[in-house]
């Protein structure tokens, strides 16, 4: 089976959403969504049958480019998240009444395209290309089906564009550099590579630039609060579930195995940084008001950690880091559900808003509290064995990177569940809360199962990304 | 076979839980009530056939489910481990647990979420199951931090009262706190060893040539803060008191017979880690007998019926400890046993009382209550007889081996739990005096009301009460029962000499009748001069301090909660504004650049053809005359 | 012709037509008046055409005789669009300072 | 050669039809006439051949080149259709006039001999002066047109007394011969002066810092097809010209020389960026846009050997991206007598399509992927950096960021304001331009080898 397939099908479902018109428009979307999502679980059998599932086409001779897909274990993983979380996306949005829905949905599939692409893409300019595209689909998704002032949330957007584009822009100067030593963009052919240390500093700095804004990093991260929170949910969603592991699955596939040298000599540095950003956004989540803007903080902490889980450059920070990845992207896209449907109840994100929920729809607190504690990392949700691989990577490399990372699982339960009293407990609310729908509580529901399944039983995902990552630590290590 | 039991056995509260939850409306209130209870009791009469089986065939039962997590360098699998300890452990979790479930269809009938209360208790039990049956840390960790879930769930159960939920959270966020010690104790377990199965730990450990002390003490003094969090040590013990906010079955089961005791379990579990490491057994007993007497202290004041108990709790945790952090596991177990009995029973008679008196729990409102509720009375008496340590009653053997190991290895920590259990023996006398003697206190309409809680109260309450009373049988000074189950799990007991020389005696003497004297000292304040503590605003001196435990919340809330809350507002407002304004401060400035550059550009076609010409001057210049 | 060339030399030429050049690019600069522009512009142009000229010679080639040919023509077609501009700004402004034409800047 | 003489005579029988009153029918005709001329240019891509003793030199670059021209003259006839509904009498003046000019750029980049590019120029520029005054009754066009006067025929005073400094050197006019003597001899201190000062005057006609005064200006007043034409026809046009100038005359340019051209380059990128970010006209904020976008272009003198394709590759995707946008402010700006941005306020709800071309079009000129500006800028930041100006690049890639700035600022008017005011009407070729604009802009995006191989 053609791995281009995939793409093909998110692209045309694009132009079909687009073409249904505004009443058909959800359906379309999600059936392409659906499709794509069956079509990536049977790559995915084909792939643990043995088979070697790429596509190379030569795309541009002068300079040398290729349309070149690759599937390997880490990219397949990140592929079905992409896929299964888009359909489970759009199904969460079927709720909501979007003015020119065509459009709108037609731009989720398009940017569920361009992320599928940017996990799939060997060919170092082609995997730009996709990683830039994947931006133009959110920006005018959060622009014009955002919500609250529109000068404010112009701002943010802009400069959420703008600083991404910043970053990335420098990595494709990078890619050039190494394209102007290797000839060629391949993924293949730039591990080849033999860089000097400078050079691999300055490369491994472009790079990080990108990935640090996109993740975010702290300090680059102040365009993600505001962003999440001005987005329509499905947007944050988009955003916070799958774009921000780009970033992350970047440092993985392109970063460290292109500059292992600086990875190594700065690993001190990018580690602290990852940790730094732990301890800052759980603080800075504890005060927040808006619940989206809690999320968004807990998010840049959560990463943060997963960063940090990279830079050790052992199999165990990378594999807790992937691990980690594909939990955070199902939690925080149920946890933003959650904030949503509250919202379409009491029109607030306002936590001191809300409160008295509980009483009245028991239901749906005990799926936010799932929620809540698979974010913290309960033992036996599959946020813990990403976070208890990561820390125990950490540790591995200094058990001060472990202590102090570690105080994520004291203050995240802390603002977590500060929010959850205040969102959902307390003296039953006057406002009255609908219970749940269906659609509402099926989308929990899968997501929950997905985090309790492989809390309990991650084999298959830890035996589909190890070869790839041990593959890419061979790569790290090649020179020493 | 033993597999599928295993499975019955963990899952059987899992079952009843996952009924409850979906369920329990549907069901109907007895209905419910009856599914929590017989799924515990099922898993109670599992445990007793393992634990024949056991008695008979000394071998411990290892069951291996499948991969859970992998690490570079070990993998993790979900296995159970069914040894005496956990076996034991086993016993009065599950039977301890039924009472407290059949005392709790009782005491939880008018709430209207009762079904979720069953549902809760029975998750608890399967998490604590978990906790125990695990054969390596981290399924241990599954369970260990389900119990805190459960602890959290159960402490904020009347949810509409946000101090209830704010006691709740901060249970669980302090056990979090532990919770990040074990994780780091873990890791450096499976740093050095590359397991984390209690077998394999133990071979490796054995087998050791040269380990690496430093980090070995490292990891036994992380996971001793571990348990510090579960069993509520100093520092980490503020949460107790204020999780007594939940209903009186929860604080029971969870908050004196099993969860708090978890902290004892693992401690003992990894026994022969902790053997290795005298420093941190020497912190550990110092911690042991700090807390056992700061809280007792605290005790010996409190007004609220519960509080009174949770610092008990408290304090007998620390008695354990002491143990522990002397070596002598089995006689921590057995108190651990003993406790869960007595402890149990107090909590339950207070329940009955509370239950009697509509929610009231300041024993200044109570007295007199023995005619009214005379089963509870003799209960309770019973309970508090054997906590005081009164010769024959269980809690008398435990706590006397407790100060005499105490005695063999330091005479100043001895003499600090000698004088815990004074005080012990005062506050619980106070306690029996203030609520049962005298005359009742409370408001008329309450006791026209007054009544003996019905059977299904009571009869847990004197299946306890027998057990606090014989439950010493299990390992008397001499032939000691416990002493030989145990022998497998630590091997030193074998070598161990059991004979009670003068000096034992002696020790035993001046412990009963310190617990004498406290009984007596009781006797002669609240009944002889017939006190009754005054009220909050009128208490003074050092007994203000201990009525407001030391101030130790409002401390902990100055260092540590108010500053990260600071903190959060300055980052909030401050960084973030800073950080955010920097990034738009280019902009701007850009911006400010282009405003100004306008200004260049004015329209003067004189001016154009100025710049133009200096321009190609500037470039003329620059190649042929600078060269 | 070439007598006179070798005796006053190319270079002199040169620095003439240089210095014509300059007092055409002064009067683009300092005069105001938009035909006094364009009378300097010419002064520039012809500047140029003189050493063509000269440099015809000195090369002995007719083609810079025939380029100052072309040149004339252009500036000739030129000149007759920047009048026809001029006047249509006359018409509508009444004024031929260049300093008026400022209404388009930022 | 036939391209040349085919333009000419086409430009002779616009004339004509209005002296037989076929006023209708010009338009098609036209178009119809260069379709076929674009035909015959590509017919000779392969034929490298001179005519008239090297002036005219047939080569694969002038034929490439020629083709974008005829293609962009296409276009902008086409939109004289609706431009000039109201100066039916005019009409053939102008579309006379354009062709013409395209004979200009034409000559321009196929000259074998300084006259024919001089006289090229000139054609040029004499048009565009008429062109940029042509609204005889605005002061503002009026204004324009005076200062592109003024300043053009200065240059064009720079440009020809480069010439003769070069002749005075060389004793000839021709390109080879020159390039020839260029490499052997001995040179006199005029050639190099001569060469600077011809360049310096290319340089005003690209509209580079600090030659570029007069771009905004201009743009802004002139009627907006001029502004169309000036800001992608002239501007790729002067852009070639001085690519092949340098290129035939000087194969090796001095370090210092390169020097000049980085410093030019950045500045050009840096002012036009910056300057851009607080206009309100949108016709002046692509004039600036133009000044960066030259700045860009003027990365490739940096690296000859190569850069003949990635030229013609940016000069496509810029000014294929810039008809499509200008047709729409053509669309938007219709009967307004400004174009300010609050006129394209809502656009997105009004006009759909046309926003999302504009859109398309502002996106592809900031240099985001799919379109053909991203590989425009990729191509040219690939051969500077190998041919070493590594630091140049980034100032390249800060200012695509800076850029991103004012393009959007336009994209957020279209959806997030609200219309102010109905547009009515649906006029087909204006839709027709657009959407063909955008598309081969796209498809340049896609296949980027279709040009990019064709001087390789």
């Amino acid at each position: 089976m053609n791995v281009s397939l995939i793409l093909i099908i998110l692209l045309v479902g694009a132009f079909a959403t687009f073409l249904a018109g505004d009443k058909l428009a959800s359906k379309v979307a999600f059936f392409f969504g659906l499709a794509a999502a069956g079509c990536s679980i049977v790559l995915l059998n084909h792939y643990n049958l043995g088979e070697n599932i790429s596509f190379i086409n030569q795309w541009i001779t002068q300079p040398n480019i290729s349309f070149a897909l690759k599937a390997d274990g880490l990219s397949m993983a990140m592929l079905l998240l992409t896929t299964v979380l888009t359909p489970i996306i759009i199904f969460s949005s079927f709720g909501n009444d979007y003015k020119n829905s065509k459009s709108f949905y037609a731009l989720i599939l398009f940017m569920s395209f361009a992320m599928a692409g940017t996990f799939l893409a060997s060919d170092g300019l082609l995997y730009y290309i996709f990683w830039e595209l994947s931006l133009i689909p959110i920006y005018f998704i959060a622009l014009i089906w955002g919500n609250g002032d529109a000068e404010e949330r112009k701002k943010a957007v802009v400069k959420f564009f703008i600083y991404t584009l910043a970053g990335s822009l420098f990595m494709l100067v990078a890619f050039v550099y190494m394209y102007q030593k290797a000839g060629s963009f391949l993924l293949e052919d730039l591990y080849k590579l033999n860089l000097t240390a400078t050079e691999q500093l300055w490369i491994f700095l472009a790079f990080f630039l990108a990935y640090a804004i996109k993740i975010p990093l702290i300090p680059f991260h102040t365009w993600q609060a505001n962003v999440y929170q001005k987005a329509p949910t499905v947007g944050t969603m988009l955003l916070s579930g799958i774009m921000l592991k780009m970033g992350l699955y970047s440092v993985i596939r392109w970063q460290l195995p292109l500059a292992p040298l600086a990875a190594k000599e700065y690993m001190y540095i990018f580690i602290g940084l990852g940790i730094a950003g732990v301890i800052y956004g759980s603080i800075v989540a504890l005060k927040q008001k808006d619940l989206k803007k809690l999320l968004a903080y807990s998010s840049l902490a959560h990463v943060g950690l997963i960063a940090a889980g990279t830079y050790t450059l052992t199999l165990d920070g990378l594999r807790g880091a992937v691990l980690q990845m594909i939990a955070h992207g199902f939690v925080v896209v149920g946890l933003f559900y959650v904030a949503e449907i509250i919202f379409r109840r009491y029109e607030t994100r306002a936590i001191a808003e809300m409160g008295g929920i509980r009483s009245q729809t028991p239901k749906f607190t005990s799926m936010f509290l799932i929620l809540v504690l698979a974010s913290v990392a309960l033992p036996s949700t599959f946020n813990f064995v990403g976070e208890f691989t990561v820390l125990y990577s950490l540790s591995q490399i200094n058990i001060w990177f472990a202590i102090l990372g570690g105080t994520t699982i004291i203050l995240g339960a802390y603002y977590m569940l500060k929010m959850f009293q205040h969102a959902m407990l307390g003296e039953t609310n006057t406002k009255i809360f609908a219970d749940v729908t269906f659609n509402e509580g099926a989308t929990l529901v899968i997501i929950i199962a997905v985090l309790f399944f492989f809390g309990m039983y991650p084999k298959p995902i830890i035996d589909l990304i190890t070869p790839s990552l041990q593959e890419i630590l061979t790569q790290i290590n090649r020179i020493n | 076979m033993d597999t599928n039991l295993a499975l019955v056995l963990l899952f059987a509260p899992f079952l009843g839980f996952l009924i409850n939850v979906f369920f329990g409306k549907t069901l109907g209130k007895s209905l419910s009530e009856i599914i929590g209870t017989l799924s515990v009791a099922v898993s109670f009469a599992v445990t007793i056939y393992f634990f024949l089986q056991i008695n008979q065939t000394k071998q411990a039962i290892n069951i291996d489910l499948f991969d859970w997590i992998q690490i570079s360098n070990f993998k993790v699998s979900f296995g159970f481990l069914l040894d005496q300890l956990s076996i034991l452990w086993l016993l009065f979790v599950t039977g301890i647990g039924s009472l407290i479930h059949l005392y709790s269809i009782s005491y939880m009938h008018d709430d209207e979420k009762m079904h979720t209360f069953f549902a809760y208790l029975n998750l608890f039990v399967f998490f604590m199951i978990t906790l125990v049956i695990g054969s390596n840390l981290l399924v241990m960790f599954i369970g260990w931090e389900g119990v805190g879930l459960c602890s959290y769930l159960l402490i904020g159960f009347w949810y509409k009262n946000q101090e209830y939920n704010d006691a709740a959270k901060k249970a669980f966020i302090m056990n979090r706190i532990g919770d990040l010690g074990l994780l780091i104790g873990i890791f450096i377990l499976g740093h050095l060893f590359s397991t984390l199965d209690y077998a394999t730990l133990k071979t490796a450990i054995a087998g050791a040539t040269d380990l690496n002390m430093y980090w070995l003490s490292a990891a036994a003094f992380a996971l001793f803060i571990g348990a510090c969090g579960k069993s509520a040590q100093i520092p980490l013990y503020t949460w107790l008191p204020d999780a007594m906010a939940g209903p009186t079955p929860v604080s029971a089961l969870i908050h004196a017979a099993t969860m708090v005791t978890a902290g004892i379990f693992m401690i003992t579990r990894l026994n022969f880690l902790f053997d290795l490491t005298p420093d941190v057994q020497s912190i550990i007993a110092v911690v042991g007998a700090v807390t056992a007497l700061v809280a007792a202290t605290i005790g010996l004041v409190q007004n609220d019926i519960k509080k009174v108990l949770a610092y008990s709790t408290v304090s007998q945790l620390g008695l354990m400890f002491l143990a522990l952090g002397l070596g002598a596991y089995e006689v921590a177990v057995f108190h651990v046993i003993t406790h869960a009995f007595f402890k149990a029973c107090l909590f339950l008679g207070s329940g009955s009382v509370i239950h009697a008196l509509h929610g009231e729990q300041d024993m200044r409102k109570m007295g007199g209550l023995k005619k009214a509720m005379p089963i509870t009375f003799i209960t309770m008496l019973i309970a508090s007889l054997a906590i005081s340590g009164v010769p024959l009653f269980s809690g008398f053997f435990s706590k006397d081996e407790i100060l005499l190991v105490a005695f063999h290895h330091n005479i100043p920590l001895w003499v600090v739990a000698s004088v815990a259990s004074i005080m012990t023996a005062f506050y619980m006398f106070r306690l029996m005096f203030l609520t049962f003697f005298q005359e009742f206190r409370g408001t008329e309409e309450q006791k026209h009301h007054l009544h003996e809680s019905p059977s299904l109260i009571t009869f847990p309450l004197i299946v306890l009460a027998i057990l606090a009373t014989i439950g010493g049988l299990i390992s008397l000074p001499g032939h000691s029962w416990l002493n030989e189950y145990l022998t497998p799990i630590l091997p030193k007991l074998a070598s161990a000499e059991h004979h009670l020389g003068t000096t034992e005696y002696m020790l035993m003497a001046i412990a009963v009748v310190g617990g004498l004297v406290g009984i007596g000292l009781a006797y002669a304040k609240y009944i002889k001069q017939n006190t009754v503590p005054t009220e909050d605003s009128e208490i003074t001196g050092f007994s203000k301090v201990l009525y407001n435990k030391y101030y130790v919340d409002e401390i902990y809330d100055a260092i540590f909660v108010k500053p990260i809350n600071v903190l959060s507002l300055f980052f909030r407002d401050t960084i973030e504004t800073a950080l955010s304004s920097l990034v738009f401060g280019l902009g701007k400035v850009t911006n400010e650049i282009s405003f100004q550059g306008k200004k260049i550009q004015n329209g003067s076609i004189g001016l154009y053809l100025l710049v133009f010409v200096l321009g190609l001057c500037a470039i003329v210049s620059y190649l042929f005359l600078a060269q | 012709m070439n007598n006179i060339l070798n005796q006053i030399g190319i270079e002199n030429y040169i620095f003439l037509s240089v210095i014509l050049f300059c007092i055409g690019v002064f009067g683009v600069l300092y005069r105001r008046n938009a035909i006094i522009v364009f009378m300097s512009i010419e002064i520039m142009l012809n500047a140029v055409n003189l050493l063509f000229v000269a440099f015809s010679t000195y090369h002995q080639d007719a083609q810079g005789q025939v380029f100052v040919f072309f040149s004339m023509a252009v500036a000739a077609a030129e000149v007759a669009v920047g009048l026809a501009i001029l006047v249509s700004i006359f018409r509508n402004l009444g004024s031929i300072t260049i300093d008026n034409l400022k209404n388009l800047k930022g | 050669m036939n391209t040349l003489i085919a333009i000419i005579g086409l430009g002779v029988l616009c004339l004509l039809f209005e002296i037989f009153n076929l006023r209708k029918a010009i338009v098609p005709i036209t178009i119809i006439g260069l379709l076929g001329v674009l035909g015959l240019t590509i017919s000779e891509f392969n034929s490298a051949e001179s005519y008239y003793n090297n002036m005219i030199v047939v080569s694969k670059f002038s034929t490439t080149f020629s083709s974008l021209f005829i293609v962009l003259t296409i276009f902008l006839v086409a939109l004289g259709h609706n431009f000039y509904e109201n100066h039916q009498s005019k009409i053939s003046d102008f579309i006379a006039i354009k062709v013409f000019l395209l004979a200009g750029a034409v000559a321009m980049v196929s000259f074998g001999n300084l006259a024919m590019f001089f006289l090229g120029i000139e054609v040029l520029s004499i048009s565009l002066y008429i062109l940029a005054a042509s609204d005889r009754m605005n002061l503002k066009s009026n204004e324009a047109g005076m200062k592109y006067f003024l300043m053009g025929s200065f240059a064009s005073g720079i440009i020809l007394f480069g010439i003769c400094l070069i002749y005075g050197a060389m004793g000839s006019f021709d390109v080879s011969e020159i390039s020839a003597l260029s490499q052997s001899a001995e040179l006199p201190i005029w050639f190099p002066i001569g060469i600077v000062l011809l360049t310096i005057g290319m340089l005003f006609k690209v509209a580079a810092v600090p030659f570029h005064f007069w771009a905004p200006d201009v743009y802004e007043g002139s009627p907006a097809l001029t502004t169309a034409l000036m800001s992608t026809l002239a501007k790729v046009v002067a852009m070639a010209t001085l690519y092949k100038l340098l290129s035939v005359m000087n194969a090796d340019i001095s370090e210092s020389y390169k020097m000049v051209v980085v410093v030019i380059s950045m500045a050009s990128m840096t002012v036009g960026n910056i300057m851009a970010l607080r206009q309100t006209n949108v016709k002046r904020m692509l004039a600036f846009s133009g000044v960066s976008h030259a700045g860009f272009m003027l990365m490739t003198l940096l690296s000859f050997s190569t850069s003949a394709g990635s030229l013609l590759y940016y000069a496509s995707a810029y000014s294929l991206s810039g008809i499509a946008a200008f047709s729409v402010i053509l669309y938007v700006c219709k009967n307004r007598n400004n174009e300010d941005i609050t006129n394209f306020h809502g656009l997105g709800k009004t006009n759909p399509l046309l926003a999302a071309i504009l859109t398309a079009a502002l996106l592809s000129m900031a240099g985001i992927p799919i379109f053909a500006g991203f590989f425009a800028k990729l191509v040219l930041f690939n051969q500077t950096i190998q041919a070493g100006y590594l630091a140049l690049v980034i100032v390249a890639v800060v200012n695509s960021i800076i850029s991103v700035g004012y393009y959007f600022k336009l994209i957020l008017a279209m959806y997030t304001k609200e219309p102010n005011e109905e547009r009515k009407g649906t006029p087909v070729v204006i839709y027709a331009v657009a959407v063909v604009a955008i598309v081969l802009n796209l498809v340049l995006g896609l296949f980027p080898s279709l040009v990019l191989d064709l001087l390789a």
